[in-house]
């Protein structure tokens, strides 16, 4: 019985959080939009216009639900559920901190550990495309159509480098499991680098990224939204809480993204040459953990929307040239060197 | 019409994307940076390229600014409008209504001339601020302020009649708003004629004929051309 | 990427889709239309469509005396609406024979720099939000504000200046004029470099620039371009140099010239133009001052303006490329017919060729490195 | 030599010019209407003039240039024959009503010059430039949008900143400024 009561509050927990940091990134993103381009972004709502996350909740809500005469009702109706769906269960596999021992009990922070971790986040991943797809092809909209081709085409393509970027982690820590992978990046390797994926794997870890950005729709890679372009791509026809979840499940997106690079290249809940576990009591090791880890997940988001408002948009034909020809032939130089050097080491 | 085909020729900082990304967000993040810092800094001006706005009137509006218009009173509270009706004429988009009336005897502290305007309405709806009242005005009398907040809400408001230009001009005199009198232009002084050719600003001076007179001829020559022309080509379709 | 699969070598099963690119559209700047025939991303054809922003200004202008005309020119290219003004009253003091004084026609060469520099920094912000790179855009944006507060304590008015007189102006520069100016160079400067850094070297920008509706400059000329477009192409014609008017022969600048007549070249020329555009205020401010303070800055103008039956064409160079005014009298005192040559009119009608075989997202940055401005396109 | 004679000398053999005009310096030749291609086709080969760049294209209506007198503008009036008669009759005597214009420009030495031709309104057909110039393309479409001069040869003149089914021909002189009332004819269908 505790350990579903256990299940529940950290399904429960876990899902509020992010769906906390999704809504608190949609402040963020202007914010820091607008700080970095020499205005102050939204300051109106509350104090610094943190409670504008709040009014865009409460407009999108009471917002009047118009579905196109001309959409097909069901698909378009489906769109946003398949979008967020995904979104939020991919979560369940990254860990969000060590672990935490009440009443004698040792609970992992983690909703759980399966042990093919990689595979479930990747399966999740794609199910997104259906959303976005469906709900494209749905709004009977050509703009919407058009959106939803290209991410069709743009999240299948990059989900190969992502996949063989994700292999080479394989080769290097020998499971799947995102928590075993965790908890081998303690300590340092050749003396004096942290032992942290992104050191053992530099290049894939670039491929990583790019190909995370790609899946997440951003910047650089935001074809399927373009607004100078196809208007606001798939979600063109969509209004009120349905944009709502659209947007909302980007940004869980993000966080799901941004945990998983931070459990499989930035150490996870470690830091560098230190290790706090043996100093804290288990208690309050668990709770310093789950700060370390979303302090670095923190640092991800950040990044999503710094590079946002630096770069330029790709064009499609761009992207996928970049997908097949430069990543994936480099993500299969990246496996063939590291099969090579654990060859060679072990 | 086949198209230039333009070979790309990169550097090889320029090939690998990521330096030029990196370059790029060192850039942002010092505006980032800079604007972070500036956000602390009390009060509702923090940002220094931003105003915000309603609470944060602070932002200097030009004394010559084309706003709202306002119809001026002389030092002893009298109109000066003599509704010679020389900016209805002028505006461009026929915006101004001015009726003419005559001074009664005992209204010398009303009116500053003999001839007063008896209603004078101007069309904000229609106006575009081209400023071409106040420059046409021998008096003065109207003047853009530097009121910039027209919004109204119903179309009745957006009809200034006297009282509210008087009551504009007011507000503008409480606010130490008034404009400063416009600069004279310079204007290039007459060529020396034999008649005199002193303010003949306004009037239809003959300084300007000087020039002319050249260009007259020349005209006159293309007239005359133009005519035979027509004449040449009629001859011409007749034989056709 | 340039050789995108064209209809008749590719998939091309007859089996389009016509998407409807504005009138009302994030990319189009104003009331454009652009109707687009696609297979998929590439286009098969594009026919812009005009007339949305139509208001009649030239059947206006018949109406209108000739003064009250100038306020009219203001609506046409509202990115920069002085060399709209100073090519209207070109145009008529050319046709009264009259002699602008020379400190006016150098306030007036200021003031058309300081618009040029305005308009092609929003041209340019807009080419990278349209290209996706927001924050080039605001860092110009910024600055051009700044020229609107010159522009605001010149003659009272931000957009709508209704620059000059026919004659010459109608106020000396602010006694300010230099602190602004000398505040406001290094800012323009920096916004200029800040945007290349971020936008000129950067792989994804040449990716999407380079080699885009290409054109080469026979077609170009043909197709009567002018101006930045023109010069990208690789043909050197500026009308300040090629026929000087308000004293440009004595300023020291270059003409930017491009290579390929695609949407890099002319981001480029369009930067190096902001650059020499500050090297001649600086020049022309430096001959104001030499002038005596009390210098005539109008013509002898009679009030109502009467010029004599004839029929001219004057043109300067518009940010934009060739701007002309061709204006007809019959010696009343409105004007007969005022025809205006719009420079993006002339380029945005070759714009189905520009885009041939291009795809989508080009068409957008193809359109905003033109610098269409609707309200010049439909007058 | 100035340019005046040079345009002469080219267009003079072949009895191409109609008219010389210069105004302010703008010089302007008139040419008949039925060889305009040829024309332009002479003013851009022929070396020494080389106007290889079509700035503008536009039209004029002398209407009122013609007809000084103001007149009470009847369109529509029935049975007054004889006014109509004295009308045509003056009509004959009076040069063409439209005018197209073509300001060309010669690059290499920065020359403008403005080529006319007169159309009459019962015969409002000019020869397209577009075969020579693409850039006569919408100022074309353009003229015939309003003032209906048809240009034969274009290979898409409909009309431009009108919408198509527009009844009248808005820059011609007899049509009033505010509008006859058009939008009347607009259709919405849903």
């Amino acid at each position: 019985m505790d350990d579903w009561l256990i299940a529940i509050i950290k399904v429960v927990g876990i899902w509020v959080w992010v769906l906390l940091i999704a809504v608190v990134m949609t402040w963020v993103e202007r914010r820091g939009a607008g700080l970095i381009q020499d205005r102050p972004g939204p300051n109106r709502a509350g104090p610094w216009g943190l409670f504008q996350p709040l009014a865009d909740g409460i407009k999108l809500f009471t917002k009047e639900e118009i579905i196109p005469t001309k959409a097909q009702k069901f698909l378009y109706i489906i769109g946003p559920a398949l979008f967020s769906l995904p979104a939020f269960s991919a979560y369940a596999v990254v860990p969000f901190g060590d672990k935490i021992i009440l009443g004698g009990k040792e609970i992992i922070l983690q909703v759980s550990d399966v042990n093919i971790g990689f595979l479930y986040i990747l399966a999740i991943g794609s199910m997104a495309v259906y959303g976005v797809i469906l709900g494209g092809w749905g709004s009977t909209n050509k703009y919407s159509i058009l959106g939803g081709l290209r991410s069709t085409a743009q999240m299948v393509s990059y989900e190969v480098p992502l996949g063989l970027a994700l292999l080479a982690v394989v080769f290097v820590y020998g499971t799947f499991s995102l928590r075993d992978i965790s908890l081998a990046q303690q300590g340092t390797f050749l003396g004096f680098l942290p032992n942290w994926g992104i050191f053992k794997q530099p290049l894939g870890f670039i491929l990583f990224i790019v190909a995370a950005y790609a899946e997440a729709n951003r910047v650089p890679f935001d074809l399927p939204e373009a607004e100078s372009e196809i208007v606001s791509g798939y979600h063109t026809e969509y209004g009120s809480m349905r944009l709502g979840l659209y947007l909302f499940g980007e940004y869980v997106n993000l966080v799901t993204i941004s945990g998983t690079i931070v459990a499989l290249y930035f150490g996870s809940w470690h830091l560098p040459y230190i290790d706090l576990g043996a100093y804290l009591g288990p208690i309050s090791w668990g709770i310093v953990s789950f700060c370390i880890f979303f302090l670095k997940v923190a640092f991800f988001l950040w990044l999503f929307v710094w590079v946002r408002w630096t770069l330029p948009r790709f064009r499609y034909d761009q992207v996928m040239g970049l997908g097949w020809r430069g990543l994936i032939p480099l993500a299969l130089f990246n496996i063939f060197i590291t099969a090579l050097f654990i060859q060679l080491t072990v | 019409m086949a198209k230039p085909v333009v070979k790309k020729e990169y550097t090889l900082k320029e090939r690998i994307y990521l330096w030029e990304i990196l370059k790029g967000m060192k850039l942002t993040w010092g505006h980032f940076w800079y604007n972070f810092k500036a956000c602390w800094r009390p009060g509702p001006h923090t940002i220094p390229t931003c105003w915000q706005y309603p609470e944060d009137r602070t932002r200097e509006i030009s004394p010559i600014f084309r706003g709202e218009h306002y119809l001026q009173r002389d030092d002893k509270g009298r109109e000066v409008c003599i509704a010679c009706g020389m900016c209805a004429k002028i505006c461009p988009a026929k915006c101004i209504t001015v009726k003419k009336g005559k001074r009664k005897e005992g209204e010398e502290d009303k009116y500053a001339a003999k001839t007063y305007p008896a209603s004078f309405e101007i069309d904000l709806l229609r106006c575009i601020f081209c400023g071409f009242c106040e420059d046409t005005c021998p008096k003065n009398a109207i003047v853009l302020g530097r009121e910039f907040e027209l919004a109204r809400f119903t179309k009745e408001e957006c009809i200034l009649d006297k009282r509210k230009l008087l009551l504009n001009y007011r507000k503008a005199k409480e606010e130490g708003k008034l404009k400063p009198p416009k600069k004279p232009v310079p204007v290039v002084p007459a060529p020396p004629k034999p008649e005199k050719a002193g303010g003949g600003e306004t009037k239809k001076s003959k300084a300007p004929a000087a020039g002319k007179a050249t260009k007259r001829p020349v005209v006159k020559v293309k007239n005359t051309e133009q005519a035979e022309g027509s004449e040449n080509k009629k001859a011409a379709e007749k034989e056709k | 990427m340039n050789q995108n699969p064209t209809p008749q070598t590719g998939h091309g099963t007859g089996d389009y889709v016509t998407v409807n690119i504005g009138p009302s559209h994030p990319a189009m700047h104003g009331t454009l239309r652009v109707i687009a025939l696609t297979d998929g991303e590439s286009l098969i054809k594009a026919e812009p469509e005009i007339g949305y922003l139509h208001r009649g200004v030239e059947k206006l202008g018949e109406s209108l005396s000739y003064h009250q005309f100038i306020p009219i020119t203001d609506r046409l290219n509202y990115c920069s609406a002085i060399p709209n003004n100073v090519s209207y009253e070109m145009a008529v003091e050319k046709l009264m024979g009259l002699e602008v004084p020379e400190k006016a026609q150098l306030i007036r060469v200021i003031m058309m720099e300081l618009a040029r520099i305005a308009d092609h920094q929003v041209c340019v912000g807009i080419l990278g939000v349209d290209l996706g790179a927001f924050t080039p855009f605001f860092y110009l944006i910024i600055q051009r504000e700044e020229i609107y507060e010159i522009f605001e304590w010149f003659n009272g008015a931000r957009l709508t200046n209704t620059f000059g007189r026919i004659g010459g102006v109608d106020a000396d520069l602010p006694d300010d004029f230099e602190d602004r100016w000398n505040e406001l160079k290094p800012n323009v400067r920096k916004a200029n470099e800040e945007t290349e850094k971020l936008l000129t070297h950067n792989r994804i920008w040449m990716d999407r620039t380079i080699g885009v509706s290409a054109f080469s400059a026979e077609d170009a000329l043909n197709w009567g371009f002018t101006g930045p477009c023109l010069r990208a192409c690789g043909v050197k014609r500026d009308l300040r140099k090629d026929e000087p008017y308000c004293m440009y022969d004595k300023f020291d600048f270059e003409v930017p010239v491009g290579k390929n007549g695609d949407v890099f070249d002319r981001y480029i020329v369009r930067m190096i133009e902001m650059e020499q555009s500050i090297k001649i205020i600086d020049q022309a401010y430096k001959l104001y001052k030499e002038m005596p303070a009390d210098a005539p800055l109008m013509a002898r103008v009679p009030k109502v303006i009467k010029p004599p039956a004839g029929e001219v064409y004057s043109a300067l160079e518009s940010p934009n490329g060739e701007l002309g005014f061709f204006v007809k009298s019959d010696g009343s005192a409105n004007p007969y017919r005022i025809r205006i040559r719009p420079p993006c009119y002339m380029i945005y009608q070759a714009f189905p060729e520009l885009v041939k075989g291009e795809l989508i997202a080009d068409l957008v940055a193809c359109l905003s490195s033109l610098n269409v401005i609707a309200g010049e396109l439909d007058r | 030599m100035d340019l005046k004679n040079r345009v002469e000398q080219c267009l003079g053999p072949e009895n191409l010019v109609v008219a010389m005009a210069e105004c302010q310096g703008d010089l302007s030749v008139e040419v008949p209407k039925r060889s305009i291609l040829d024309v332009m086709r002479l003013l851009r080969d022929t070396p020494g003039l080389g106007f290889n760049f079509l700035s503008d294209v536009f039209g004029v209506d002398n209407l009122d240039l013609n007809k000084p007198k103001k007149r009470p503008k009847k369109k529509t009036e029935e049975g007054e024959g004889a006014e109509e008669a004295e009308e045509t009759a003056e009509k004959e005597s009076l040069p063409p009503r439209f005018e197209v214009i073509y300001l060309l420009l010669c690059l290499e030495r920065n020359e403008r010059l403005q080529v006319k031709v007169r159309v009459a309104e019962d015969d409002m057909e000019v020869d397209s430039l577009y075969s020579i110039w693409k850039a006569s393309d919408w100022p074309e479409r353009e003229a015939f949008d309003m003032y209906g001069i048809r240009f034969k040869g274009h290979p898409n003149l409909k009309r431009l900143l009108m919408w198509d089914d527009f009844p009248a021909y808005p820059l011609r002189k007899d049509y009033p400024l505010e509008g006859q009332g058009e939008e009347r004819h607009l259709i919405y269908d849903d």
